[in-house]
């Protein structure tokens, strides 16, 4: 027993070692920020592999989704402009960040500050303000979007989708 | 050392030095007796009003303008039904009757007594109800509150109501509500809802509001925000906001209370501090005599230390039993107003005993930890005492 | 006012707190003069004088390592009874997380209980000794409690003072379920991994305790309590729930699971806070107790039996797992 | 341990045993019983407050002020 007990522990550690290394390599966890995009371009998005910053959920379509990159090449992504609103407030590079968003008539990547939003769209999170490259009817600009947001005048809140949809 | 040569010496020094100890036991005891009453009476209105909220309905609507409740539409109900998910959906009519002349007054509740369920529950309340008989004419169930007001007031056995267009309504007494349900109903009038709505003054198609069941929790976030968008003056409410609330209120008094009372217990820290250090200097001598004996430092101060304990836990013992006779025997005379005000009805309640690790402990807590505290160095101080003192 | 700060219990609780901070910093004055002055070859008046302010310092430790202990037990309690006040909270992990303090305070309790386990450690073994051999190690380690005691009085106020009761929480589930397809175990470890692991994780600890390998001990200790919170979280909890959404470490505290966390990390806690405490006291002072070592056996192998029998009992009951 | 403080304490221990004979006897059921009652047949929870109502709410001779002893801060007013 004396003499076992040395080899004992070390074959456990060795499992335990060999366990903690296995699971290591196959460790696959879905993608929630990017680094190193100094140029600030849009990057390809994986749908179904990334997260939403703001409310964690997994990016299900490109349409609506958007990209937020902070003038050190960090990028997040969202699912909803009304995430991206409410997570970029409180950040320090507020101002100086590059706002991507995926357009739901166009399909492309434009810049998030000159889109166009629906006030009455189906989204991500129920907030309703779908991008659109041009303007239509009954479409807001952006800082209109994000004052509306920011003040909780969008679907989210019922009085204000009876007023806008009727129920 | 022996332990039983220690206790035997331990409370044999006790005793001897017994007035030394008396007072404080007594202060000690005076001011748990009123900590653990307020703690008891909040506690045990908190408890009773979860026991009852488990069998409230879980949604309350109702139409509100400008900040106050205004009589509800009957229509609301239909399109309440209509929602996929909502059962038990029941019309409330409810208000304050003022007995203007003696500025004191009732709160009748109406009750749909045509319902099945009605009669089960008032059978299940009263035992031995003749249905019958208290839905033939107008008749009405008064809390304990409202019945020896009336009786003072010469209205033996009805009452004359006067509705808003002016006409008197003559309402029988029928019976008065169990005492036990004097927290919730001492000052409850409770009347077919008909007879409710005309003394109210509420139309035929009025409520004062409508409540409804949800029997999944999970759906309760997405059923008030889909109630809400049925109308822009409507207000809906659920269970849990009632709980809050009551919480609130609770934590509200005894809160208020506590931060009080750490005046009292501060002052109460101070002269422990001072007169153990009194209490303490005259006894150098005798703890010079047992150092020179032989015990070491750390035995002296395991005896003072111990004699200190015994204090705690007694004056403990007895300033929370106090309380407890005080509030759940006697029904806290006096102090029960501060939760429950006194101007309106008398209210004649027994407190439903609640005596949990989270009251307990809390007491423990802001007594004896300042008490132990205030002492710990005068203890230490005489525990080091030189056996040369003995001498002196 | 802030409606957390007129709760009963919060009351009570920080003004415990605050007056075993005095205590302790009247003991940290004094232990500082001690240290600094403390020569115990000398035969000076003040040198005695010093000796016998050494008996405050360590009595009033005591008192605050008894009530500590009481007093961690009493906020978990009170964070529990909070939850009510908060929208969206079921439990004491939504308070918890109501802000940025609350995490950072409990694992600083938990570390601060931890080293008084140790403190008290070298204290008996320092009482044992004719001349006071660890009073030195045994001062610089209350110093060190003390700047954390101080740090954990700070984030105590700081965290009680900005609960906001009208902000929505998450609730446990949201907080455990976290980022959703993502995999929330450590070194992605999959369920059926993280039992094994945890499992020969507590074959290793009891062995290398036997074996006397200390620092193998610790290490694996520490790997241990990490590794078995996720395994309560994560695997154990659900039986403790008997749902298997249901991923919490603290609904288990409270009265409809008949209060069996308080048992379950108290064994898992004081099992390690002894046992590290022991090993340390093995490695710095060449001191060691047998009796600890027992005590330590006893009370993981609780831990890891209590945590079975839930899955067992619900097996034989249902015959299927979750 | 000498007489007199055996007997001190087992005084203490006799209260504590009848505080705790009171509290194991209580009718629990009967009281929360007949409360729930009360509700299932009101459908309300109200918490029989002894407040002049008249003041409650509002205060009567300043309107924009509120009353002193508001104790009412129930979603029901």
């Amino acid at each position: 027993m004396k003499k076992l007990l040395p080899l004992l522990v070390i074959f456990v550690i060795i499992s335990i070692i060999a366990i903690i290394f296995v699971s290591m390599a196959k460790d696959t966890q879905p993608i929630t920020v990017v680094k190193n995009n100094i140029q600030m371009k849009a990057l390809p998005i994986k749908v179904n592999f990334t997260n939403d910053s703001y409310c964690k959920m997994l990016i299900t379509t490109k349409r609506n989704s958007l990209q937020v990159v902070a003038p050190d090449g960090k990028t997040w992504f969202f699912d909803d402009p009304g995430c991206m609103i409410l997570w970029l407030e409180d950040k320090s590079f507020k101002e100086d960040a590059k706002i991507w968003v995926y357009t739901i008539d166009t399909d492309k990547w434009i810049d998030a500050k000159t889109a166009w939003y629906g006030v009455k769209d189906k989204t991500a999170m129920q907030y309703g303000f779908g991008a659109r490259e041009h303007k239509i009817e009954d479409t807001i600009d952006f800082s209109e979007m994000q004052l509306r947001m920011l003040r909780g005048e969008n679907l989210a809140n019922p009085k204000i989708r009876k007023k806008l949809l009727g129920t | 050392m022996n332990a039983n040569a220690f206790w035997h010496f331990l409370t044999l020094q006790l005793f001897k030095e017994r007035s030394k100890h008396l007072s404080v036991i007594v202060i000690s005891a005076m001011i748990l007796f009123l900590l653990s009453s307020v703690l008891f009476i909040s506690s045990s209105i908190r408890f009773s009003l979860e026991e009852t909220l488990k069998v409230q309905p879980d949604f309350v609507v109702s139409r509100v303008q400008g900040g106050i409740s205004v009589p509800t539409p009957m229509i609301w109900e239909d399109e309440l039904i209509d929602i996929y998910g909502v059962s038990n959906v029941i019309q409330r009519v409810y208000g304050r009757y003022f007995f203007k002349a003696k500025e004191r007054s009732f709160l009748i509740v109406g009750v749909d007594f045509l319902e099945e369920q009605s009669h089960e529950n008032l059978q299940k309340l009263i035992a031995k109800t003749d249905i019958k008989a208290f839905l033939n004419g107008s008749k009405m169930l008064v809390g304990e509150g409202v019945k020896t007001y009336l009786d003072a007031h010469f209205y033996k056995d009805d009452y004359n109501f006067l509705t808003p267009e002016g006409t008197f309504e003559k309402v029988n007494i029928f019976k008065t509500l169990p005492f036990q349900s004097n927290l919730i109903a001492n000052d409850m009038m409770v009347m077919p809802i008909d007879l409710a709505r005309k003394i109210l003054g509420y139309s035929e198609e009025e409520v004062s509001d409508i409540t409804f069941n949800v029997p999944n929790p999970d759906e309760w976030d997405m059923m008030t925000d889909k109630v809400s968008a049925l109308h822009y003056d409507l207000q809906v409410v659920n269970k849990k906001d009632v709980q809050k609330s009551y919480e609130n209120l609770y934590n509200y008094k005894g809160g208020l209370f506590l931060i009080l009372f750490l005046v009292v217990l501060s002052t109460f820290t101070l002269i422990l501090y001072q007169r153990y250090s009194m209490v303490y200097s005259s006894e150098r001598r005798n703890i010079g005599l047992l150092r020179a004996l032989g015990w070491s430092i750390n035995d002296v101060l395991k005896f003072k230390f111990t004699e200190t304990l015994v204090i705690v836990f007694a004056s403990y013992i007895l300033g929370v039993f106090f309380a407890y006779v005080y509030v759940f025997v006697l029904g806290a005379p006096l102090l029960k107003e501060v939760f429950l005000g006194g101007q309106n009805l008398q209210n004649t309640l027994t407190f439903v005993p609640v005596l949990d690790f989270s009251v307990l402990t809390s007491i423990f807590l802001i007594y004896a930890l300042p008490f132990i505290a205030a002492v710990l160095i005068p203890v230490w101080r005489v525990s080091v005492t030189e056996p040369k003192e003995a001498m002196l | 006012m802030n409606e957390v700060l007129l709760s009963n219990q919060i009351i009570v609780f920080l003004l415990s707190e605050s007056t075993l901070f005095i205590l302790l910093l009247v003991a940290f004055v004094v232990s500082l003069k001690v240290l600094v002055k403390w020569d115990f070859e000398s035969f000076m008046p003040f040198q005695f004088a010093l000796e016998r302010q050494a008996y405050l310092v360590s009595t009033i430790i005591l008192f605050v390592f008894v009530m500590k202990f009481i007093l961690v037990v009493y906020f978990i309690f009170s964070i529990d009874a909070l939850s009510l006040l908060l929208p969206g909270a079921m439990c004491g992990a939504g308070v918890i997380k109501a802000n940025v303090y609350g995490s950072y305070l409990l694992v600083l309790k938990l570390s601060i209980l931890f080293l008084l386990t140790l403190w008290f450690y070298i204290h008996y073994y320092d009482m044992r000794t004719k001349n006071h051999q660890w009073f030195k190690h045994k001062s610089w380690l209350f110093s060190l409690i003390f700047v954390f005691i101080v740090l954990e009085l700070g984030l105590d106020f700081s965290y009680f003072s900005n609960i906001d009761t009208h902000l929505p929480v998450s609730c446990c589930s949201a907080l455990f379920g976290q980022l959703e397809g993502a995999n929330p175990l450590p070194f992605g470890l999959s369920v059926s991994l993280l039992l094994v692991l945890f499992y020969l994780l507590y074959i290793l600890v009891i062995l290398s305790l036997k074996s006397g390998y200390t620092l193998l001990y610790i290490l694996t200790n520490i790997l241990f309590v990490y590794i078995a919170y996720y395994a309560v979280v994560y695997f154990f909890g659900t039986y403790v729930y008997q749902l298997p959404t249901h991923k919490c470490p603290f609904c288990m505290l409270q009265a409809e699971y008949a209060y069996v966390g308080y048992l379950l990390w108290a064994s898992l806690f004081m099992g390690t806070y002894i046992g590290l405490s022991d090993a340390i006291s093995t490695l710095w002072l060449g001191k060691t107790d047998p009796k600890s070592k027992n005590i330590v056996v006893w009370l993981l192998s609780l831990f890891v039996l209590l945590c079975t029998a839930y899955v067992a009992v619900y097996y034989l009951r249902n015959g299927v797992l979750l | 341990m000498i007489k007199p403080f055996v007997a001190f304490a087992v005084l203490l221990v006799i209260l504590l045993f009848s505080m705790s004979l009171h509290y194991g006897l209580f009718p629990y059921s009967k009281a929360t019983k007949t409360m729930q009652e009360m509700t299932a047949l009101t459908h309300m929870t109200h918490l029989s407050l002894s407040v002049g109502y008249d003041e409650s709410v509002y205060n009567s001779t300043y309107p924009e002020m509120t009353a002193l002893g508001r104790m009412d801060f129930v979603y029901e007013r």
